[in-house]
């Protein structure tokens, strides 16, 4: 098996477990961390096409890995604002589900 | 296989040794503590060595010199961590 | 055959980084877990290196150079948050 | 099986293994521990892909800034006791089959992929020479797609917004309550005193060689936003208030230059964003300064969150 085939399958496996992060957790945070993981896999998606892609003297076609850079300012900007809407969501309504610590007897 | 690559070998191997007694210890001592102890052997110990041994690999000074910065940092950012976590484990216990 | 040894040297810092992390599983204490991740932080960095060396990749040794200097940051975070919630209005 | 093999092999099972933990542990700071491990992994997995710009962002960002942000929410005590209820074992196990279906379903893509692979790897090549940069990466996301590059600091921008129209109205204006500015003093104040200076150097270089290696205004700019996020946390910078003059001109600084050279582009070669000819390479590095620094600035600015503390009086900043 090739490196590239390797990382590709793991970025399909980690896809999957993003996936059934985001639907079986009922957490906020624990969505957040979730659909973090799928980006993570979807990303490496795009690196494993860019590997493939190589040519022209350089190690991967550099249109993907462009637009996963800019993927992952954007990814970062939005588990931001996620998780300060979730923070003040909980500070206005109380809600233990919106709570991200574990409490103080772990 | 020229002295440089004797040395080069031994080095690394020593370093590499010393990444499995910082991870065996992480892994088996009994409390927190120990524990840190153990890590901060595998940061400074582990990583110093393999520097060291990839010196003779490289050609350039500058090269040379960038290995020992990158050693350098994460000395410091060891160093600092593991102060930082005892503060935390004295001050609100193992469990923190 | 230098390349070969180093590779083969990468590979074993990563199994001992990856023995290593069982204990960011087993925990217990949150100090714990955050040092297996310092442990990743450094196996990463010494990974590259005899990667990069290896290879004759020097990029490699500029992320590596990036981890080094971000080693500490998760840390700090820690520490950071912990100082917080000890604090009265936190 | 060959030792980069072996290697590869290694960082696909612990990243899988890290990631599956992370969703599966009961304690939510073990999974945020466990998201900046697999960040770590991730960055080494780009970087054994041979895309070592990705890396570098995966590393800074994906797992430095973002785990900061995540460590600070998950460190907040409870409010109140009791947990979420999960869903029931028939929602779980539709949710693992479904899951399962579309993992195999891109594998399937994965495994019969196209040949030959498509690539713009030529056509990226072709007008390097013409902008003076070697670095096939940073021509896409500063030349050829530059209005991605651009719309994306808008982006940054409006999270940055929406993150501070969520404070209380009498904090509009304030500073984040995250630092109080006290110094705790001790290896933290030691570490921030020594680290940051040569961060900032790090960072210079990431940008300076961007032009022919790995590098670039993101890599840069996030170095530059943990060594911020550092000192402010050790207490020895103030956290800015979302009010100050110098702060908002900072953050607008990047895709103001951009936005007005992408308009200058009217006027001189005859099209919005395209730079004059010959002076390809100067202007990029004229927007990619402005760029580094509002893209350090808000990304420190998202981690430290919205305001939470009364802005001073006027004319005491």
């Amino acid at each position: 098996m090739n490196p590239a085939t390797l990382y590709g399958l793991l970025a399909c496996a980690l896809v999957g477990i993003g996936l059934y992060g985001l639907a079986a957790r009922p957490e906020p945070l624990r969505k957040i961390l979730a659909f973090n993981l799928l980006g993570g896999g979807v990303f490496l998606l795009f690196g494993v096409f860019a590997r493939r892609g190589a040519g022209a003297g350089f190690a991967g076609d550099p249109v993907p890995q462009a637009l996963v850079i800019t993927g992952l300012v954007v990814s970062f900007a939005a588990t931001a604002l996620a998780v300060a809407l979730a923070l003040r969501l909980r500070d206005e309504t109380g809600d233990a589900a919106l709570d991200a610590g574990d409490g103080k007897a772990e | 296989m020229t002295a440089a690559d004797v040395f080069t070998v031994l080095a690394v191997a020593a370093g590499a040794f010393f990444f499995l007694a910082g991870s065996v210890g992480l892994l088996r001592f009994p409390d927190a503590l120990t524990r840190l102890h153990a890590l901060t052997k595998a940061d400074n110990l582990g990583l110093g060595l393999i520097v060291l041994g990839l010196l003779p690999q490289v050609d350039g000074i500058f090269a040379a010199l960038k290995l020992v910065a990158v050693w350098l940092i994460a000395q410091l950012a060891s160093a600092s961590v593991t102060q930082l976590v005892v503060g935390v484990i004295r001050r609100d216990g193992e469990g923190a | 055959m230098m390349a070969a040894f180093l590779a083969a040297a990468a590979a074993f810092v990563m199994a001992m980084v990856a023995l290593g992390l069982l204990r960011l599983l087993r925990g217990p204490g949150r100090a714990d877990r955050v040092m297996a991740v310092q442990l990743l932080g450094t196996g990463g960095i010494a990974t590259l290196l005899l990667g990069g060396v290896g290879s004759g990749l020097w990029a490699a040794v500029d992320l590596a150079l990036v981890l080094a200097l971000l080693a500490a940051f998760a840390a700090v975070a820690f520490v950071d948050g912990a100082r917080r919630a000890g604090r009265p209005d936190a | 099986m060959t030792a980069p093999l072996a290697l590869d092999a290694a960082l696909a099972l612990l990243t899988l293994g890290v990631a599956a933990w992370t969703v599966a542990t009961r304690q939510n700071f073990a999974a945020v521990i466990g998201f900046v491990a697999y960040g770590l992994l991730l960055a080494l997995s780009w970087q054994r892909l041979g895309s070592v710009d990705v890396a570098l962002t995966e590393a800074a960002l994906g797992s430095g800034v973002t785990g900061a942000v995540l460590i600070a929410a998950v460190s907040r005590p409870p409010r109140a006791a009791g947990r979420a209820a999960p869903p029931g074992p028939r929602v779980r196990l539709a949710a693992a089959l479904l899951s399962a279906l579309v993992a195999l379903a891109l594998a399937a893509l994965v495994l019969t992929p196209p040949e030959p692979a498509p690539s713009l790897a030529a056509a990226a090549a072709a007008h390097l020479p013409e902008l003076g940069l070697g670095n096939p990466v940073t021509a896409v996301l500063m030349a050829y797609r530059g209005i991605d590059t651009l719309l994306e600091k808008i982006v940054l921008l409006l999270a940055l917004l929406a993150a501070w129209s969520l404070a209380p109205d009498r904090f509009w204006t304030g500073a984040s309550a995250a630092w109080d500015g006290a110094p705790p003093g001790g290896a933290l104040t030691l570490l921030a005193r020594f680290l940051p200076p040569i961060g900032v150097v790090a960072a210079v270089y990431l940008l300076w060689v961007s032009a022919d290696e790995p590098g670039g205004a993101f890599q840069g700019g996030a170095v530059l936003a943990a060594m911020w996020l550092l000192a402010m946390m050790a207490g020895l910078l103030r956290a800015p208030e979302a009010g100050s003059p110098l702060l908002r001109r900072l953050v607008a600084a990047g895709p103001a230059v951009f936005l007005a050279v992408g308009v200058l582009g009217f006027a001189l070669p005859g099209g919005f964003l395209s730079y004059p000819t010959g002076f390809e390479k100067p202007v990029i590095v004229l927007v990619e300064v402005p760029v580094t620094l509002s893209i350090a600035v808000v990304l420190g600015l998202l981690v430290a969150g919205a305001p939470g503390r009364p802005p001073r009086k006027e004319g005491q900043s």
